[in-house]
């Protein structure tokens, strides 16, 4: 019989312009990662409310990821420098919440880094995957 | 409730290859508002289409989910077909289950579980969509044009001629640009003055063309469709509509020792002056500077002689207020600074010069009349170097210069090198090459002219060092072929200069919250597909300063430019993108912080009247969004502390639910 | 105000004059050179940051002035650039640091944060050439000399930071201060032949040459150094143009140079 | 043999600092180096060498002791290479080879003369010696 092996849920949240392009460059090139990485489409990376980034680690995400353009290369001009800012923010109050750091994580991808995008979410899942499942901010009534 | 078809694409064996796309149908069926489903080889076809849209008939759906490629590629086709079955085009999702699951993912069992995940969160999304219009906008129908060289004066000449109205502001008291300022042009060898002042005196004669010489652009606001601009005319203290430019005034002024800009200060102009004989327009400036007139109230010579009273010594700056559609910015570029390469001694010697400076001195119009003579002693050179890359191709780190390749010094070295020899077969022509750089129509055939027919030394090499002694310019250099190192007394040393963008490109692109790179040259829209367009709508790029560029591309460039333009100004209204923000009034409480994150300046404020419990009226600040410049990038959604701002098509509900979907 | 003052090998024997008159010549112009205790030859050459002990004698001087809380100032070119291009390496190579450090093995470690002029820098930067215009009480007057930096006051340029590398103005200033014509040569940043001239005397020689005669041809009748290997090869290589301590000018302008001469 | 001289090259270009693949191969430093005259391999070429493994001839070569140290070549190069500093790791290779030295303390007195400054003789035996 198989073990049944941990597979974490892990979010991730692309802008259209260059990272959803770079996701879709991977799958172009047939770069593997993990299925457990589910791409939620968002227009700029500072579309990303940190809510949204709770309410995955509330509704039982073990990681969550957000990916934007390179600085400098937004397509909104300054968009993801906002995120920039605001992940900061958000990263260390999760990290005084004793949410482990490793367990979110901003990254810049272009739509020519598909090779970046299949190994960031290689390592990412791996990452998340070492740490095992997101106790710490699961609401137990989102179980079913 | 919304009634929901879902449709599985194959995509041949694409997606139904590592998906099953059978049982994705199956587990899709029962989740909130789908009414229908099936699963079809290929969705996009136009019989996958016609499944789509029969659907929407046959069970009255209000919301469509494609299980297919990526939206990149083919929400646009279904959003035309949602609309041929009548339906609003945004009410249209699509799960990305080829690109981002059955391409990167091997196992059958896996890619299935996630596609059903990705199917539900668009099933989700779909669910909380809404019907959306795009915003319309009317059109000005006039063009700006910023900047009036070669570049400018096409665009501007083209526009002109499919019927539209257009300004040319122009810094210098003339157009014309550095174009003018050129002796001869490659591959032709036409002079530059026979094919360009024609055009200029085109430009004055367009009764559609204003030219706005001696002016610059003070401000920018509004939008594509929509511009509005101030225009500084700066005081010339000569009435334009009257000077005839006869030249009485620039004959009789005392003040004679002022350096020429359009000669690069190898000569002298007045202090009131016309830059050159064929200017555009041809009226004279005074140049406040060196005016003693208005400097200290004592002259006044120019206004006694002007026969048509023409001088005014009390003129101020005009500022002009006009609305345009379009804005083309052709700012074009300058030679860089010599001061960090002084091994050259460019600071050190007159008689080192730029290639500019040389189109002066072979020029029939420039301070020697054509004859190549040199600065220092006005004697006939009989040894020439010429050094090409001077300040490109620089790395980063060696802290000077460019980066790039300025892309026309090998041709024009070339054509400088060829006429040196054409006209004075005794004189010695050395070329200091890196590499030669000739892609271009005839252009290889004319460097290789210069070679074998006019027999300009070609050495493959640097110079490393130019030292002044006595009337000579001493040129060390190597000589890597030979593996020599050379000695060679030069009467004239000539830099083929870097070119970098015009210093006024910098404050103009924050006006236009336009792009740069690193370098300040604009950005382009796209740089294969989008080219002369700026990634900010209504923008349009033409010429050098988009990059470095020859006068034939230049002119493409401005003509394609001018058909953006063209394109744009035919229009009487613009759609815009209906993914836009927008404020709910009811809870925004008029803090300011959307604005002050919005990269377009797209939300302001106004006191609007609400109707209160009591019956009573009160006024309130709320946010406002101009659709028409609302991008959509969503950062005042986030910013928003009240949370009354929200992005149509990427609402935070409709996140929510995905990120739901997903985490379930 | 006082300085750290290295004065490095040769100023202490074949170059004693450009030592005498500098010291003079700050004293007048009211800063007080404090030789540094027990200092070391520099090496003369600033080799490769990959020889941290060939660097430790000049950490030691640089350590001196930094504990005495002052500039560390010197008139040799080569001692100069070997003092500047170690202190740059202590402040911006963290490896080369912590090495040199541990070589030492003193109590306080050092960081490279000490001031280093070279004294054409401490005339500009710290007296000032208008105060020297006004100290001149012998202005070199219808004097035309031509300044020589040679190679080793302005490269690397990154690291020297004392004027525009390929065409600097100090020496310049300094000489038009002192009442003197300025012959500007774009040789004035060459190398002499430097060492080399030990091994090949020859090729010194036409290095020299090069820039003696260049200097010559546009219309000097003297040349200045601050090296005294410089001095050495062009004087020894060109009968036709002297070649002197810009320090020698500098007392002979504030007229203290025979009082140099005789004591 | 080919692996050992690759092997010292990047050695050298590792101890240097210097990146010889920046080189856009333009010959400035050539056409600047005062001693070229003097040198078997020139600065472009200590460059070139190094870069494609090829460091024998270097080492044995009478060019290291040739370099002035002026850093012209550091100054003027546009890609930033610094070709001086190559060449002085070049040096250091073969010199810290056990037994390598350019020139013996015995030499020197016959090459002196009696207003040679120190700095000279200093700055030599730097050069010459480990």
């Amino acid at each position: 019989m198989q073990v049944n092996e941990y597979k974490p849920l892990i979010v991730a949240f692309c802008c259209n312009w260059c990272s959803y392009a770079g996701a879709d460059l991977a799958g172009n090139n047939r770069l593997n990662y993990p299925a457990d990485v589910k791409i939620i489409r968002v227009p700029c990376s500072c579309r990303v409310n940190p809510m949204f980034i709770l309410r995955a680690f509330q509704r039982g995400a073990d990681g969550v990821i957000i990916c934007g353009c390179h600085p400098g290369d937004c397509h909104y001009t300054s968009g993801n420098y906002y995120t920039r800012r605001r992940m900061a923010l958000l990263f260390s109050m999760l990290d005084f919440l004793g949410i482990e750091r490793e367990r979110t994580r901003l990254e810049w991808v272009s739509a020519a880094e598909g090779a970046k995008f299949a190994a960031t979410m290689n390592d990412f899942a791996e990452t998340v995957a070492a740490l095992g499942e997101n106790k710490r901010l699961e609401d137990l009534r989102c179980k079913k | 409730m919304q009634r929901i078809g879902v449709f599985v694409c194959w995509c041949g064996s694409n997606i139904a290859g590592t998906v099953d796309v059978q049982a994705v149908s199956e587990a899709l069926k029962t989740e909130p508002g789908v009414v229908f489903f099936t699963n079809y080889q290929y969705m996009c076809s136009q019989a996958g289409q016609d499944i789509i849209i029969d659907a929407v008939k046959e069970h009255n759906l209000t919301g469509i989910v494609v299980c297919s490629c990526s939206p990149r590629m083919h929400e646009a086709t279904f959003r035309k077909t949602a609309a041929a079955a009548g339906l609003n085009p945004y009410m249209v999702e699509i799960a990305n289950i080829r690109e981002q699951c059955s391409w990167v993912h091997k196992d059958m069992a896996s890619g299935t579980e996630k596609a059903i995940i990705l199917g539900k969160a668009a099933i989700a999304k779909v669910n909380l969509n809404a019907p959306l219009t795009p915003g319309e906008s009317p059109v000005t129908k006039r063009a700006l044009v910023i900047g009036g060289g070669i570049a400018g004066i096409q665009t501007a000449l083209d526009i002109a001629d499919a019927g539209f109205p257009v300004d040319i502001v122009e810094t210098k008291p003339t157009i014309g640009g550095k174009m003018a300022q050129l002796d001869k042009t490659f591959p032709t060898l036409d002079c530059a003055a026979c094919i360009l002042t024609p055009k200029m005196v085109d430009v004055a004669q367009n009764d559609k063309i204003r030219i706005f010489s001696y002016s610059e652009v003070q401000e920018i606001k509004g939008f594509v469709g929509n511009f509005d601009v101030t225009i500084k005319k700066k005081a010339r203290f000569v009435k334009e509509e009257i000077c005839t430019g006869c030249g009485a005034c620039v004959e009789k002024c005392p003040m004679k020792k002022i350096p020429n800009e359009f000669n690069l200060g190898m000569d002298n102009r007045r202090a009131i002056y016309i830059p050159f004989a064929q200017a555009v327009p041809k009226v004279a400036t005074i140049d406040p500077s060196a005016c003693n007139m208005l400097k200290n109230g004592k002259c006044g010579v120019c206004s006694k002689v002007c026969t048509a009273g023409a001088i005014d010594y009390t003129q101020k700056d005009e500022f002009i207020n006009e609305k345009y559609g379009a804005i083309v910015v052709a700012t074009g570029f300058n030679p860089i600074s010599m001061d960090k390469f002084d091994e050259y001694a460019y600071n050190q010697s007159k008689d080192v010069i730029t290639s500019l400076e040389f189109e002066r001195l072979t020029n029939a119009a420039g301070p020697t009349q054509g004859k190549l003579l040199r600065p220092s002693d006005l004697e006939h050179p009989h040894t020439i170097v010429f050094v090409q890359c001077v300040g490109s191709r620089c790395a980063a780190c060696a802290e000077k210069g460019k980066e790039y390749c300025s892309k026309i010094c090998c041709m024009y070295t070339a054509k400088h090198a060829m006429l040196v020899r054409d006209k004075y077969p005794d004189t010695e022509v050395y070329v200091f090459y890196i590499d030669v750089r000739t892609p271009g129509k005839n252009f290889d055939e004319f460097y290789r002219r210069a070679v074998e027919e006019y027999g300009v030394k070609y050495i493959k090499g640097m110079v490393g060092k130019v030292t002044p002694e006595g009337n000579k310019l001493k040129v060390r250099a190597s000589d890597l072929i030979a593996g020599k190192q050379l000695n060679i007394d030069a009467d004239l040393v000539v830099l083929a200069v870097a070119i970098e963008p015009d210093k006024s490109a910098r404050p103009l692109a924050t006006m236009l919250t336009a792009s740069m790179d690193t370098n300040d040259f604009f950005t382009e829209a796209h740089p294969k597909l989008r080219p002369v367009e700026s990634p900010t709508a209504g923008v349009f790029l033409s010429g050098a300063c988009q990059g470095p560029k020859d006068i034939p591309e230049t002119v493409s460039q401005a003509s394609a430019a001018a058909s953006k333009v063209i394109g744009l100004l035919v229009k009487d209204k613009l759609k815009g993108n209906p993914c836009i923000a927008s404020a709910n009034e009811l809870m925004c409480n008029g803090c300011s912080t959307c604005a002050n994150v919005c990269p377009y300046g797209a939300i302001t404020y106004i006191d609007k009247e609400f109707p209160m419990f009591d019956r009573t009226m009160q006024t309130r600040r709320v946010a406002q969004v101009n659709p028409a410049v609302c991008q959509g990038c969503g950062a005042c959604t986030v910013a928003c502390m009240s949370g009354a701002m929200d992005l149509r098509g990427f609402a935070s509900s409709q996140i929510i639910a995905e990120v739901d979907a997903i985490c379930r | 105000m006082k300085v750290s003052y290295f004065p490095g090998c040769t100023l202490k024997n074949k170059a004693k004059i450009l030592d005498v008159y500098a010291r003079r010549c700050a004293e007048v112009l009211g800063v007080t050179l404090e030789e540094i205790d027990n200092w070391q030859c520099c090496g003369g050459v600033f080799t490769s940051k990959d020889e941290p002990g060939s660097k430790l004698s000049s950490v030691r001087a640089l350590k001196f002035a930094f504990e005495k809380s002052q500039p560390l100032v010197s008139v040799c070119s080569a001692c100069h650039n070997v003092l500047k291009q170690t202190n740059h390496l202590m402040q911006s190579d963290e490896a080369f640091c912590t090495k040199v450090n541990r070589y030492m093995a003193e109590d306080s470690a050092y960081d490279g944060s000490t001031q280093v002029y070279h004294y054409l820098e401490l005339l500009r930067d710290v007296v000032g050439f208008d105060k020297i215009r006004e100290a001149v009480v012998n202005p070199l007057k219808g004097r035309k000399i031509a300044p020589y930096y040679g190679c080793l006051l302005l490269r690397p340029s990154s690291v020297m930071q004392m004027d525009d590398p390929e065409n600097p103005t100090i020496f310049e200033d300094l000489l038009r201060a002192l009442g003197a014509e300025v012959v500007v040569s774009s040789m004035r940043n060459e190398c002499c032949g430097g060492y080399v001239t030990m091994e090949k005397p020859e090729f010194a020689k036409k290095k020299s040459l090069d820039i003696t005669s260049n200097m010559q041809a546009m219309g000097a009748d003297m040349i200045a150094t601050a090296c005294p290997l410089c001095k050495y090869n062009l004087d020894k290589n060109s009968d036709a143009i002297p070649t002197v301590y810009f320090t020698e000018l500098l007392a002979e302008a504030l007229g203290v140079k025979e009082e140099c001469d005789n004591a | 043999m080919h692996n050992d001289s690759r092997k010292i090259a990047d050695e050298i270009i590792l101890r240097s600092g210097v990146n010889p693949r920046r080189c856009m191969k333009c010959g400035k430093c050539s056409g600047t180096c005062p001693a070229y005259e003097e040198m078997e391999y020139h600065p472009h070429e200590f460059v070139y060498m190094v870069e494609s493994g090829e460091v024998e001839p270097l080492l044995n070569s009478k060019s290291l002791y040739m370099c002035l140290s002026c850093f012209a070549c550091v100054d003027r190069c546009p890609r930033g290479v610094e070709p001086a500093k190559l060449v002085e790791a070049v040096r250091n290779a073969y010199l810290r080879q056990q037994d390598n030295k350019h020139m013996n303390a015995d030499d020197v007195p016959a090459k002196l003369d009696d207003d040679l400054p120190q700095q000279a003789i200093v700055s030599a035996f730097r050069k010459y010696r480990k």
